[in-house]
Parts: structure tokens; C-alpha cells; sequence
């Protein structure tokens, strides 16, 4: 179906730009807060904002939710965003594209820093899997290597290099104060730093992660909530195959 | 299960104690016909259309042999004596009565049986329709999938019908099983159903004819769409009552929100005028075989859920009974009830079990209708959600037969079109996790939800024996229900009601009638 | 306590201005639609912000839930508004301000146009009151008269003139598309034409109802939900006396 | 009352198992100390301060002792001896071990009785210390009134010590009864504890003895200003268990998170070097008067709910077992579970409904610790919410002791300000309209929720019964629980074990198993 190009928010009226916020303000409940809350609203573009919460969070503190009409927009144009997960191979197409390489495709894995969030890199990597997918290590054309949670970056190519890696994938599920952005970062800085950003396809995944934040930190491509293995696994033999055919 | 003790001698006797409520009730409807009676009448017979200001036909019909003192021999008589005169369509008689200026004699002119005859082939048509429309529903709607019990009821109410075409698309795309388009603020007070497709509603959009149409022309497509049947729901109610059921007969709707004594008590429209539209609504609403939902959760929006619970049983009794009288099986009866309890009080959740279940188990026949929490919502969305979770869990645990989903927006605005969607999502999970809730528990014998169970039904008994001894009438005029005080002939419509002449002619009604 | 003039939003750190909002958009969920809700939450003034959820709600709309840090910020010191409620009266201190007047006060209270929400109305007016407090029935000091709901602006100004009131409350529940407003308004409009509107204090009532609101649409003042009886007697009796004492 | 039917004589062979299990392991136990004891023991006769890159000098002492090949003998021993030697005081003898530079010899010396005597003052001090600060509590706790179980448990984490003295303080405002400091992301796997107050930590906040006090003076003031009692928790876990516990036991806290095998299982640490140190923290908090909280309930983050529930049971006898070997009472082993059922898998709140009244009755003296849906939610706030209704209700029903609040913003950050207000106010609503549910119902027999726990303490005894067979340290080898799987000598910190010398000396623990 065709999609409009100038999106704003729906509610029940086309172009009413509906919008809710909640959010929380150093003031006691009272006639003045209702008006900072709303004041506080309008600057973020509602017209006509509903303050229908008022409620004091704290000695010192109240909670809100209003709603309004919103005045902004969005221009679909604009956004240049691969759509990864578009059309995904299925696991017979994989290991079929994967025999044009003839041989396995080495993968190594981690949660790294000091995140301890083993599940979701699991859930690509070990046979059980996710979702009712298995993971990477059910596919023949893979040799998969999980090294677990906690693992240090430079630890982690290491083992890379060990390994002979054609790809390696990080997961960061801790976010606080974008930690997650941080330790991402050093892990190209390290590769760059010794030569080797490009001798590795770098996955990054988690929960916060997508592919546009993922570029940004310098990986080739990000993942983020509910990935599937194939989908994972149909863009590593992709982009190895393709790899492996522009430096022959 | 999860039973209560119901005594079913004190039951069998509120449904005696209803019975002679009604009954009393009915020699007087047997009595009178309304101006909205004799307009469905007219609408029935295919008079159609509307003049230049959207007065419609049916109206200027009605009204003009109203003024002429000649409404009580039933607008069907005129009809008949037209067409007997020569007119060449019962379209063509409406309007020359209606617009021709000439005189309205109600001296001479043919017997009813005469009247009758001429209108035979009109009528037959007229039932036709309405018993063609049923068939094509439940044909269409057997080559679909339909939801499980509790049914999943949203409304949608932007006021606008094509953003409500839009709105309950979504609906059925995530989850609803039935689709209410809620009525715009006052319509219940006018004394006419506008004409076509309608933009501009507040609180809601017009039940309209032609607005019945563009829904039930959605819920078809999405019905198609993904496989499940999308039931359509509206009004019922107000003024027009007789008029919309029509509607509703003919455009295939599946539910109608119809009350013996809602407008009586929330629009203060008169008993009189009530009682007699609802009759004939009701004895529509069985020939085509809609489910009608009843209003009884709106007494606890204005009384204490607590204290005044057995009003709500009372009432059900007494829609009951009416709903007999017209004809309606137990399985069109959606009574309804509601959970409106003030949630911070202590134990509330086991007093509204108790309340659900006692209706379940005395209405075991019907597709009872479970209300949403709304008094107490308040604003902030995120606590309202829960409040609706907690009845959502009360619904399937008492296996409610039709629940309307409660809205964390309830307090705001009517829903969104991401609140119902959340809303939908949040049933399908309390359903889902709880489904077998019910069945797995006993409760406790002399508990907490058992004597309020047995309470409930003692004072709705000790209720319809004293509403039994003063009369429906009088009830009503002391705040029996909703702590509202209506009298006889007070409130909004009085001047339409009109007795019957001893040649009344209605031949729709006779054959509604039919086995009675 | 000492409340900062200028204020933002507050999550978990001082400054942090954390801001939640929800919004409807016509795309379906993806990489795109991420990134449009991402840019549709900037738009608003929010800062690095995360797409939590992103849900497919009809066949071409998706629900998204966004946090992330607003940039802005309400200054207190530019907030004008009366706090009606701050220092109420109670019972005993009203009755005796309400002696001085030698007279009952009339009121006169209606949910007016198509609006027939007489919760509301009854709450402030009636004996039973509201929230434990009995309403303004229940003072020896007013003759109160309630009118009930869906009552017409010509016959409320009728019946008021008719019983001599001091004040007209009047109570506005539905607020679709504005109706609220335009009939309120159109009350104090009717007044201004028949020369009446200084003849009553005039009070406007609802849950979307503030002070502010009603002041703009010419009222004497708003009230909104949970308002107490008491707070609309306190009021009214020493507005009356006010105006007593002026005119005398 | 919504029993479940349970065969004791399973339980008595359950809790026969797990003593077989944990005496097994006691008898390493007794042979072994760690780097970790050992700096709680130098912490507790008044060793404090730290150089100025940070690293405290508990671990400069150890670590010097331990590299000299001299730990074996235990830090009190050489304390002792220095003292004897003409050590001023403690503090002086431990700067000049640790840093002095002289050689450390283990030959000659004093005996540990002579040692031993050299120290009683101050272990006396030390052993007074604890008691003082439980009396302290126990007193501060009497004149405030204290919340009702389930008690409503909430976490903050802002990662800064004064952000979270202001959550902290919001959260007893708004109704909360036990406030826990979630410490930062890698805490577990530091070998010392941080010093100071600290404003830096990603996932939580650095627990330290200043962080402490930081938020029990916080949690005083609330206390006093809202007139009912807050209670603080922290993390006795993780490479520095003991000294935590020592800490906490000064410094006032209420409970501890404190596992015989959480470390092992989700922070890979050594499993030798965990039930060494959770011996002597348990022995602490024991004295202390402390509540533990188990861990059990993140075996379900990993592993599905549904198939390992036994496992949570089975763990829980163990935890039980290690706890009693420490000298722990009932009233203080606070065995954690946890919902975390496939919240949309059909009856699955049944399911949790059996296994919440489970481990209620078999561990009925307890004060158990129930936890939050966290792996099934998303960031779909609305949805979250309501999903945390089900588990307070489930809660409120089957009677747990302390229950840790879920939050609706759990699959997205650690809880603002406002998601902890609406938790509380949740959790008030729930607790308050279901009150007696538990009371009223009985579950059907051989139902879905009574088949349920009958196969769950089953499959329980069924495990122990195996873990018995081939030992603790196999078991956990294998896979046993989380599905993780950990070698006895591999993971972090073996190399702080050490086998205790046949002249081992430790007074403290001494005192602290008297009556052992
Ligand atoms: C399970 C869990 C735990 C378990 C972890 C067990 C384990 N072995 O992994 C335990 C209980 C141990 C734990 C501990 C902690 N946790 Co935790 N935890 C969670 C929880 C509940 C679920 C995470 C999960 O397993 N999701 C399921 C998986 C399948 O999803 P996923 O990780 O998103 O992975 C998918 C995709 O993202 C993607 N993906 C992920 N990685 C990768 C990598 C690649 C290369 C690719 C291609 C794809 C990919 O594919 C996966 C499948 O679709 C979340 C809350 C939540 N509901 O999200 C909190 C959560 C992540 N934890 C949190 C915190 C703070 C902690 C602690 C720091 C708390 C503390 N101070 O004690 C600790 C310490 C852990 C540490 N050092 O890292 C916070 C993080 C807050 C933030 N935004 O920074 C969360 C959000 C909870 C909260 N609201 O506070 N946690
Ligand atoms: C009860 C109720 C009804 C009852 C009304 C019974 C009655 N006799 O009043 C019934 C069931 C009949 C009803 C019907 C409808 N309702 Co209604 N109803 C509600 C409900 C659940 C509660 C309102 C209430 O009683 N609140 C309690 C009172 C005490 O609070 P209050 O009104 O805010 O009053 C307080 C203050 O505001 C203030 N106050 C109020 N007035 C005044 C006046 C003065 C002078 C002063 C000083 C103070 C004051 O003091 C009061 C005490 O603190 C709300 C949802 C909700 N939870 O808010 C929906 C709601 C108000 N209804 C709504 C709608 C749309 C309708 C209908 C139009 C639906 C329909 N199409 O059928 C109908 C038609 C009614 C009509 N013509 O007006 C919408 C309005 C949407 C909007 N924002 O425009 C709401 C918000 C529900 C929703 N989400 O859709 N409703
Ligand atoms: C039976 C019945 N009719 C009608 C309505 C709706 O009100 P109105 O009459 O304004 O359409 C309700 C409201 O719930 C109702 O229960
Ligand atoms: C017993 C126990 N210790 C510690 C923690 C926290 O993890 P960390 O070891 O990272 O502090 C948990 C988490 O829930 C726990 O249950």
C-alpha cells in the first residue's frame, strides 16, 4: 500500500498530530505546575495540550502526562535507511550462497566490557537459537565461536586473529549513559589502531542497537531487537561472499 | 467453577416480581403508538428522503397527521387508505400527505382490515427485508472465523464516519470481535434520525441510515481481509429507538445497545414514550435476530457500585422481562452490568467476581455484557491500563459473554486509535493467561465474594417486590434506579405518545406479533 | 521548600531532562519507520531517543513509544496563575465570612448545551457532595439551585435572572473538538449582549477545565477535576462580599 | 486458603538431600579461607583507608600476606603477632605488613592461641560492632510503623550515590518499604571495594561502606518524615561477598542479595573461592540479624520458566541448607523466585500461581523473596505495566513475604522517578482490591495449578536426588542450574583460595560459630 511521505501523528482524526508525553517536574501539584506542565508541552510543539495528570512523585517532585496536537513532522524523503531484515534468505537459500565460498565462514562472538548479557548473543550464535530459529552454529557453512559475556575487546581480537575470523559479532545490552556507545567505539579504534578494521566483517547487536547507530560507530552493520539468526546469518555470507569476490 | 450459591426460588421469584412489573406495563403499550413508532412504520414501508433542511419524509409524514389529530389510527391506515385512493407508491402517498397541504380526514375512509389489504404486498416486503438481511448476516458471518468468549468489544467515536471506517478496520486488524460506533452527544434527544453519511459529531458520530452502511461495508472488507467476522454494534436508544433498530434490521448490525429504561433515566426522556418505542424496537430487534445490550452499568456511574449493585439486578430482571414480552430468545439478551466499584477499596476485585459471577449464573442463557471500569479512571494512563486489566481478568474468570474493553484513556478523550489497539493487546493477554482461571477455583463456602453474592440478589428481590407493589411508574418516580426521579409525564417526547384508536392499524406489528 | 524557577524534566539525574512519549504514525514497522519515529521525537526537542517499542496497531499504522532527553525547559518566574486552591476555607470559616453578608447567597448551576454529565455539577452543588465533603446544598449560607444537564444558555440566563442569583456555575464535561469552549464562551457572549455580565460571578467547572482556561473565555474563574465543594463556597462567598462591598 | 496439595515426606527427603549436598561442601568449607575472608577479618578489627590510587588496604595487606605464601594462617594470626611484636594498634600493624616492605615470616611466631589472646580485646570490638548496629536498627525500626507483606521492594541505580539518596527518599514517599541500590555493572568482579562516595557507575552505583551510610541517612530522615520505616538492601555478592556483608551489618542494613552459588552460576567466579566466602558472609549476617535474599529467580532470565521451575525449587533447599550450616534462621533466608512464565503462553499465570503458592508453603517460615516478570517484557510501556499487575496480584495471592516491584520500564532503562511512583501506586492497587483473594479460593483438585506443583516438587527431588549422586561441584559442572555450566578450579578468583593451616587463625569466626 502506498505510504504517505509527510508523516505526523494520528489519533482518531487524519492530521490531528496527536501526541502523548509523560514526564516528570521539580514542582508540587497545584494550578502553577498544571500551567508549567503545560507551558513545558508547548515547547515541544503540541498546541492545545491536555494536562489529564498531576500526580506528586516525591516531596518535592509531580508526574505528568499530557497529550496534544502536535505541530511536526516527519518527511519520509528524507530518511536513507537500509532496510536490513527486508527480505531475508531463508536457511536452504544460505547454505546454498555459503557453497560458492568452499569453505566454512569462521565467526567469533562476545558481550563485551563489562556486560554480562549472554542471551541475546546466544540467541544468534548457539544452536538452540530464537524465536524458533537456530542460531549460527546449526548452519554447516558456519564456524561459530561464542566467547561468552565480559570479554575485553582486546581479548576479543585476540582471539579473532586466532581464530582466523571472517566476522566478528559484538552485543552491548547495557546502555546507561550510552556506555554501550563507548565500548563499541574502542573496539574500531583498536582494530584501526592495529591495522585490521578491515580484515573483519563487524557485527553489532542488543537491544538499543540499530543499523544506522551501528555505521556510525564504525561497524558494517547493527541489529537490534528481536533479530532473527537468519537474518544474521543471511547477511554475513552476503557480504563474506561479496568480500571474497572483490579481492580475488 | 467458580460458582456462588444463587437460591433459584428467589430467583424464580424476581423473575415473577419482574413479570407482573412488565405486564402492567404492557396493557399500556398494547394501548399507544409514538410518533417514532409510526415513522419506522412509514420507513418500513420505504418512505424515504428527507426536504432541503434534512427534515426527513418519515417525519413530516408523521408529524403532519399528528397535528391533525390522526396518528392514532396508525400512520399505517393512511397509507393503506391512499393507496386505495389511487396513489401510485406508498413513496408518492408519504408525500402528498406529507407535503400536499390538502386536509387529513379521519372520518370514513376504509376499514383497517381494508387498509391492511392494501398494504399486504408492502408488508410482506417490508418483512421481507428485514428477514433477508438477517440471512445474508449470518451467512457471511458463517463463512468466517468469530472470536471466543468474552468478545471483544471497542468502540470508535471520532465523530467523523470515514475516520470510524478507519478506526474499526484497525479494530478488527488487532484483535476486536465487535465494533461500536458510539453516537454523537445529543442525538438521543432528537426527535429524527438525520440523513446520510455524517462528518461532524461531537462525542461521537450520528446513527445514520446510510452511516450503518459505510461500517458494516468496513467490517465486511476487513472481515475479508483477515478471516474474522467484525460484528457491528450502535444505538438503539433515545427518541428514535423504533427508528434505528430498523435501520439496524435492514443493514445488517449485529448487536444493538437497547434498554427498557436507560432514556428514561440518563436523557430524561419520557417513561411513557419509552416503554412503547422500546416494545416495537425490541420486536424488531427479534425478527432479526440482533443481540441487544442492555444499560444497566450506567446506573453505576451515578450511584455507588457498592451500595446500589442490586439496582443493577434488579433492573436486568425487569429488561428481561420486557425483552419476553417482545419476543426476544435469552440468546439476544446481552444484559449488562458493570465493574465500578471504587478500586482503593479494600477487597473491591472480590466484590465485582461476586457481582459478575451471580449475573453469569442467574443469565446463564445470555450474552451478558460486561462494562469497563470509567468513574474511577482518572488521567493517568499508565494506572487505568491496570485498572482495565484487573476486569479484563474478572471477565474471563466469570466467562463473560460479551466485554466491552476498557480504555487508559478513558478519563481524556474518546480512544485513539493506539489505545485500542493496547487495549486489544492487553485483553488477549489477561485472556490468555488466565484462561482457565475460573475453572480451577472454588470459592470459599460463607467467604467474602459468596455473602456478597447472596446479599446482592436478596436486596434485588426485596427491590422488585416493592417496585412489583408501587408499579413500574412510581419506582421510577422515587429513584429506583441511578438515583434518578422521572415522572409520568414528564421529560423529553411526552407529545408523541398517542393512544391507539380502536381501528389502530399496524400490520408490521401484527405480524411481529405473530405467536404472541 | 525552594522550588528552581527554571525547570526540566527529571528521570533519574538532575538535568537529565528524560522525556517519555507515544504516538501513532502511518508506516509500518522497520528500519525506516524507526528511523522516522526517531526523527519525529527530535523534531519535539528530545535528544538521543530511543525507539522502545514499535508496533504494527492497524494494516498501515505502527505504534511507537519514545524516550529520550528534551532540550527544554519552563521558567516559573514567567508563570502568572492564581492558585484558587492554595489556602482553602472550611466550613465554619465560610459560614461566618458568609454572616457578614445579611443574606443568602443564590446559585444557580447547570451542565449546559448537549452536555449531560451532571456528576459533576451534583458533586459541588448537591448535599451528597464529593469526596467525603457535602456540597454547597449542605450550607445555611446558599440557596442553590440546580438545574441539571443539557440545559440551553438562554434558559439557564432565564431561570438565574428569575431567582435573582449572585452566581451561575456552570459545568462542561465533553470536551471534543473544543465544544466546551465554544459554549462557554457563547454564554458569556449572550450575557455581554443583554448587559447581564457583571451581574453574575460566573464560574466554569469541568475536568479539562483550568482557571486559566476560563478566565480566557470570560469567566470570573475555572475549576477543575477533584475540585472540593468547599473551594467553590470559600470562593463564591468571598467574591460576593468582595462585590458587595464595592458596589455598596 | 489456595493451598496446594504438597507430600512433606518429599520435603523431608528434599531438605535431607541439600544437607547432604551442603555438608559436602561444608567440609571444604572448614579447610579453606579466602583473600576475601580475610580482608573482612582485617575490615572488622578496624583496618581502613586506602593509597591513593584507590586499592584499600585490606587488600594491600592480604595480598601481601598471600603472596608471601602466608595467608594460610589467617590475617588475625599476623595481626595478633604484630600486636604482640609492639604494633601501637591494628590499624599500624596492618599499614606496616602491607606496606612496610619487610619480609613476611610464617616460621616461629606466636601460637594462634597466643595470637588469639593478643586480639580478644578486639574482637570483642568487632563482635560489638555488629551487635551494636542491630540493636541500633532494631530500635530505630520499633518506633516506626513497618509496611504489610507482601513488602513493596523497589531498586534504584542512577549510578550517583546523592541522585540515589533522592530516589531513595521519593520511594518511601510514595509507598515503598525496602530500597535496594542496584550497584554498577562489574562490581561483582572486582577483587576490593571501592572507597568513598561515588557518582560514576554504569547499571547501578558502587556499593561501599560511604554509599551506605549515604543512603541509610536517607533512608533515616524519610523514615522519620513519613513515620513509617525504610528499609535498605544492597548486594553481598560477587568477589568481595563477605567484606560487603561486614559492611552492611555496620552500617544498619535490613537484607542482603546473598547466594551460595549466584556468583558461581552468572558471574563466573570461582565456585571454591563462592562457598568459602559465602560461608563467613552468612556467618555475618547471621550475627548481624540480617535477611538474605536468594538468587534463584535469574535462573529464569536464562533458562524456560516453565521446564526449570524445579530447578529454582531444588536450588532453593540448597540455599537453605548452606544458610542453616551458617547459622542463619528461617526468618532470614529470604529464598528468591521469580515470574517469569511466557507471559503469552495460555494459563501460564496458573502455572505461576502454583509455583509462587509452592515454595510459599514449603518454606513457610521464610520470608521469600518474589521477583518481577523482567526477560518477557518490552518496551511497550502501557503493556508492561499491566503485565507487572498480574505478578502483584499473583503475589498478593499467594502470600509472598517481600516483593520486588516490576517496572515498566524494564526492558528499557533502570527506573526513573516516575516509573517508580507508578509501580508503587500499581502495587498499592493491587495489593489493596485483591486483599483477600488467597483467602476465598481453593483450587479445583487434580487441577492445572495442583498438577502443577505436584510435578515441579517432583522433577525438585527428582534433581536433588541427582546433585546428591555426584556432588555440588559436578552438578554445577554439568549444567545444572541457569543452564550454565562452570568447572570447579576454572573462573575468576580461585586464586584467592587458600587451604587454611592446621594453626588457621580466625577469632572472629570463631564467636561467630559458636554453638555451631
Ligand atoms: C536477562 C537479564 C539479565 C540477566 C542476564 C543473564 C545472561 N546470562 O544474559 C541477569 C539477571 C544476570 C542480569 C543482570 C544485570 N542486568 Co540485566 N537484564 C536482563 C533482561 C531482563 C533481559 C535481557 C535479555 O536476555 N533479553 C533477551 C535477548 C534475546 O534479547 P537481546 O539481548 O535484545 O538480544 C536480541 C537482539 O538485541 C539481538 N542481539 C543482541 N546482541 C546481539 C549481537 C549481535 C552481533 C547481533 C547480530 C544481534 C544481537 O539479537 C537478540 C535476539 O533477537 C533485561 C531487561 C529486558 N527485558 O530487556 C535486563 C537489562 C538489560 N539489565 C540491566 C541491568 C542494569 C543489569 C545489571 C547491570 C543490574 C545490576 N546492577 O545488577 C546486571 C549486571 C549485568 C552485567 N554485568 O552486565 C538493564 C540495562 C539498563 C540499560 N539500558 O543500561 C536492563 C534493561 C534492565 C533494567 N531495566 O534495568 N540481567
Ligand atoms: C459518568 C460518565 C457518563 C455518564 C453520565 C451520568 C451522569 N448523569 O452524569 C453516562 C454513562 C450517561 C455518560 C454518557 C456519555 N459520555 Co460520559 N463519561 C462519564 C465518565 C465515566 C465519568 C464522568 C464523571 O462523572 N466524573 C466524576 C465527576 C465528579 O468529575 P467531574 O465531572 O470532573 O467533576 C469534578 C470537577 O471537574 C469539578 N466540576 C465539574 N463541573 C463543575 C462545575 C463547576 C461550576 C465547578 C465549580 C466545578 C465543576 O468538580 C467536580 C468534582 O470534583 C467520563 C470518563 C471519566 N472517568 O472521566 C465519561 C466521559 C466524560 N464521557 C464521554 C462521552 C463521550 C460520553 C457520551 C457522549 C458517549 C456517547 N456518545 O454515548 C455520552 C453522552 C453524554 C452526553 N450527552 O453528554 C467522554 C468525553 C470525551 C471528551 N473529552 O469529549 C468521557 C471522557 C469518556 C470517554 N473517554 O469517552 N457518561
Ligand atoms: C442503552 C444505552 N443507550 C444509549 C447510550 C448512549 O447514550 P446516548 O443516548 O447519548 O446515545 C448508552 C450508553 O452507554 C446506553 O447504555
Ligand atoms: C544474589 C545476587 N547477587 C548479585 C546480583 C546482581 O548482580 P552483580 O553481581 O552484577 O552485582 C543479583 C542479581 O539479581 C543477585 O541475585
Amino acid at each position: 500500500m502506498a505510504t504517505k511521505n509527510v508523516l505526523r501523528a494520528y489519533g482518531d482524526r487524519e492530521g490531528d498530530g496527536m501526541v502523548q508525553m509523560s514526564f516528570t517536574l521539580e514542582i508540587l501539584p497545584g494550578d502553577r505546575a498544571r500551567e508549567a506542565a503545560k507551558r513545558f508541552a508547548e515547547a515541544h510543539g503540541l498546541r492545545e495540550p491536555i494536562v489529564s495528570a498531576m500526580e506528586q512523585c516525591s516531596a518535592q517532585h509531580s508526574y505528568f502526562v499530557v497529550y496534544g496536537h502536535s505541530v511536526h513532522s516527519v518527511d519520509l524523503a528524507e530518511i536513507h535507511v537500509e532496510e536490513l531484515a527486508a527480505k531475508p534468505l531463508d536457511r536452504d537459500e544460505i547454505l546454498a550462497l555459503a557453497k560458492q565460498l568452499g569453505r566454512k565462514i569462521v565467526v567469533v562472538g562476545a558481550c563485551t566490557g563489562s556486560d554480562a548479557h549472554t542471551v541475546g548473543i546466544d540467541a544468534i550464535l548457539n544452536y538452540k537459537g530464537f524465536a524458533g530459529e537456530k542460531g549460527l552454529e546449526s548452519y554447516k557453512c558456519f564456524d561459530a565461536h561464542n566467547l561468552g559475556a565480559q570479554v575485553e575487546n582486546v581479548e576479543l581480537v585476540t582471539r579473532a586473529r586466532a581464530l582466523g575470523a571472517d566476522a566478528i559479532l559484538v552485543s552491548q545490552v547495557i546502555t546507561q549513559r550510552n556506555c554501550h556507545k563507548e565500548n563499541a567505539a574502542a573496539l574500531v579504534a583498536l582494530l584501526r589502531q592495529e591495522g585490521l578494521r578491515d580484515r573483519f566483517l563487524l557485527l553489532l547487536g542488543g537491544p538499543r542497537i540499530d543499523h544506522q547507530l551501528a555505521v556510525e560507530l564504525g561497524f558494517d552493520a547493527g541489529f537490534g531487537t528481536g533479530t532473527k539468526p537468519s537474518a544474521v546469518a543471511g547477511y554475513v555470507v552476503e557480504r563474506v561472499l561479496d568480500r571474497a569476490a572483490r579481492s580475488a | 467453577m467458580a460458582t456462588v450459591p444463587v437460591d433459584l426460588s428467589v430467583v424464580d421469584e424476581c423473575r415473577a416480581l419482574a413479570g407482573r412489573v412488565a405486564d402492567d406495563v404492557q396493557r399500556y403499550i398494547d394501548r399507544h403508538t409514538t410518533v417514532g413508532v409510526e415513522r419506522t412504520v412509514a420507513r418500513a414501508y420505504g418512505v424515504i428522503g428527507a426536504d432541503p433542511e434534512g427534515a426527513p419524509l418519515p417525519n413530516a409524514l408523521v408529524d403532519r397527521l399528528q397535528a391533525a389529530g390522526a396518528l392514532s389510527r396508525g400512520v399505517s391506515w393512511h397509507l393503506g387508505r391512499a393507496l386505495l385512493d389511487g396513489a401510485s407508491s406508498v413513496q408518492d402517498a408519504a408525500e402528498a400527505i406529507a407535503y400536499g397541504g390538502g386536509s387529513i380526514d379521519v372520518a370514513g375512509g376504509p376499514s383497517a382490515a381494508q387498509a391492511r389489504a392494501a398494504l399486504e404486498g408492502h408488508t410482506r416486503a417490508a418483512i421481507d427485508r428485514i428477514d433477508r438481511a438477517r440471512a445474508d448476516r449470518e451467512a457471511f458471518k458463517a463463512r468466517h472465523e468469530v472470536g471466543e468468549a468474552p468478545l471483544k468489544y471497542v468502540i470508535v467515536a471520532t465523530g467523523n464516519i470515514y475516520d470510524d471506517a478507519v478506526q474499526a478496520k484497525a479494530a478488527r486488524f488487532t484483535g476486536a470481535d465487535i465494533v461500536a460506533v458510539i453516537r454523537a452527544t445529543a442525538q438521543s434527544l432528537l426527535d429524527y434520525v438525520p440523513e446520510g453519511a455524517t462528518t461532524e459529531g461531537y462525542g461521537g458520530t450520528y446513527a445514520t441510515q446510510e452511516n450503518f452502511r459505510i461500517i458494516r461495508r468496513a467490517a465486511d472488507e476487513v472481515s475479508q481481509e483477515t478471516g474474522k467476522y467484525l460484528a457491528q454494534t450502535n444505538y438503539s436508544s433515545g427518541l428514535c429507538m423504533a427508528e434505528i433498530a430498523w435501520m439496524a434490521a435492514v443493514e445488517r448490525l449485529d448487536m444493538l445497545l437497547n434498554d427498557a429504561m436507560y432514556g428514561i433515566l440518563f436523557r430524561d426522556i419520557n417513561m411513557c414514550r419509552t416503554f412503547v418505542d422500546q416494545y416495537f424496537s425490541r420486536r424488531i430487534v427479534a425478527r432479526a435476530g440482533i443481540v441487544i445490550n442492555t444499560g444497566e452499568d450506567n446506573y453505576l456511574t451515578t450511584s455507588d457500585a457498592v451500595e446500589k449493585a442490586h439496582t443493577v439486578l434488579a433492573s436486568q430482571f425487569i429488561n428481561e422481562a420486557f425483552a419476553k414480552r417482545a419476543g426476544l430468545r435469552e440468546e439476544q439478551m446481552g444484559l449488562g452490568h458493570a465493574f465500578e466499584i471504587d478500586p482503593w477499596l479494600e477487597d473491591s476485585f472480590l466484590l465485582e467476581l461476586a457481582q459478575a459471577q451471580l449475573v453469569r449464573q442467574i443469565f446463564d442463557r445470555h450474552p451478558i455484557k460486561w462494562m469497563p471500569p470509567t468513574k474511577f479512571k482518572t488521567g493517568d494512563i499508565l494506572h487505568s491500563h491496570v485498572h482495565d486489566a484487573m476486569f479484563n481478568l474478572a471477565g474471563i474468570t466469570t466467562h463473560q459473554s460479551i466485554e466491552l474493553l476498557g480504555m487508559f484513556s478513558e478519563a481524556i478523550q474518546t480512544p485513539l486509535l493506539m489505545d485500542r489497539y493496547l487495549s486489544l493487546k492487553s485483553a488477549r493477554y489477561v485472556f490468555g493467561t488466565a484462561r482457565h482461571l475460573g475453572d480451577e477455583i472454588q470459592w470459599k463456602p460463607g467467604g467474602i465474594v459468596e455473602r456478597r453474592a447472596r446479599e446482592v440478589l436478596a436486596s434485588a428481590h426485596e427491590q422488585l417486590a416493592e417496585v412489583e407493589r408501587v408499579g413500574i411508574w412510581d419506582a421510577i418516580a422515587t429513584g429506583a434506579f441511578a438515583d434518578v426521579k422521572r415522572a409520568r409525564t414528564g421529560g423529553k417526547g411526552f407529545a408523541g405518545v398517542v393512544e391507539r384508536h380502536a381501528e389502530y392499524l399496524n400490520p408490521l406489528l401484527e405480524i411481529l406479533e405473530a405467536g404472541r
